[in-house]
């Protein structure tokens, strides 16, 4: 299936991008993040970061579909 | 809309004009206002300048749920927050958060309670640009390159 | 000075644009104000206007006495706040108070701390004008005239 | 001797004036009060309000002077 990514802060800096499309049989975002990220990322990102599926937070083994849209969040600053 | 992102200086007069204008009339007896500025130091390294970058649906989503969440929980006619992006020069501001009630109290409890949760909950990343070498994101674990 | 009394109406980006000026340059990560402002309505009365009348001499230096105190007992860069004197009608700004320190939280320890101590030790008196009946001094005993 | 004294809130609305000159022997604030005030006002003022002399906080028992400024201070309201 295709997804759409948009990555931010230190996703953004391992892949280099701001969005990209890809195409992935990654069931889950837990098995994307692996995918796409391998051991550039700290293991166990349910641990240390969240994830967004369409604009809203989901969860790490919830099912991803065709043309989703996914974001990882790594923890976050503001102010 | 009570949480807004702005690539634009903040005007902290807007901002408060804003926040009392979302109160009914003559029902405020106190504003709290907290601005977030960017200082020259921070964990003992000279900073020279930030950059703030937002997930900006889901940042004012979320943003908007922690203001509507404030409401819930404390005595207050009004409950909002700007939040900068962008590049910031040392002195600018970064957020601006401010609750209207009738009594202090709640006034000063909402305003904190939104600020904190806007630090913990609202996905935007801050990057740090220090005299002394590169350029880091704040409060975030190291990812190998 | 670090506490004034107006006479004018208050303008909270000119108090504001004052406390961050105390601030040495880049040292204040965090500022919080407060406006207490005039409201419609209080114990259950309905209130028209209010008129503020201060012991100039003594609300200065007990004033900057509590600006100082706030100084010593927090971590902050900068404390300050002036006070409304006169006839003010609803919506208007009767005092703010504001604080700039390097980390948020003393900014608004200092800030509410600050505002707590000019209302109890200020000498400054409130008399407002109800809808449905004779002015009153607020929170001091009945005099027999 | 002669005081100055200066009105305020409760205290002025009693006297019905701003400031005014009084010749007294009254020896403290605690006297010149019950002298002014008499049972216009409630009893044990040191219970309930403060005085001034000369532009700072005293005590209702400080020796007054020739030409002292006296100001009796009901509970304040600001902000």
């Amino acid at each position: 299936m295709t997804l759409h990514l948009l990555h931010f802060s230190v996703f953004r800096d391992a892949r280099g991008c701001d969005a990209e499309r890809v195409e992935t049989d990654a069931p889950t975002p837990l098995a994307l993040c692996a995918e796409l990220f391998g051991a550039a990322v700290p293991a166990q990102p349910e641990a240390w970061a969240r994830v967004a599926v369409n604009d809203a937070f989901a969860g790490w083994d919830v099912r991803l579909a065709e043309g989703d849209t996914v974001v990882f969040l790594a923890p976050s600053a503001g102010g | 809309m009570t949480f807004l992102l702005s690539a634009e200086p903040l005007d902290a007069a807007a901002c408060r004009a804003a926040l009392v204008a979302l109160a009914p009339p003559g029902a405020a007896g106190g504003v709290v206002a907290f601005e977030g500025l960017v200082r020259n130091h921070a964990e003992g390294r000279s900073v020279e300048s930030l950059e703030y970058h937002a997930y900006d649906a889901l940042a004012l989503s979320e943003g908007s749920r922690v203001m509507d969440e404030a409401r819930e929980r404390f005595a207050v006619e009004a409950v909002c927050a700007v939040h900068r992006t962008g590049h910031l020069a040392l002195g600018e501001t970064a957020v601006w958060v401010g609750a209207a009630a009738a009594h202090r109290q709640a006034a000063f409890d909402a305003c904190r309670w939104a600020l904190d949760e806007v630090k913990a909950r609202v996905p935007i990343w801050k990057r740090e640009h220090y005299a002394d070498g590169p350029a880091e994101w704040v409060a975030v674990p190291r990812i190998a390159p």
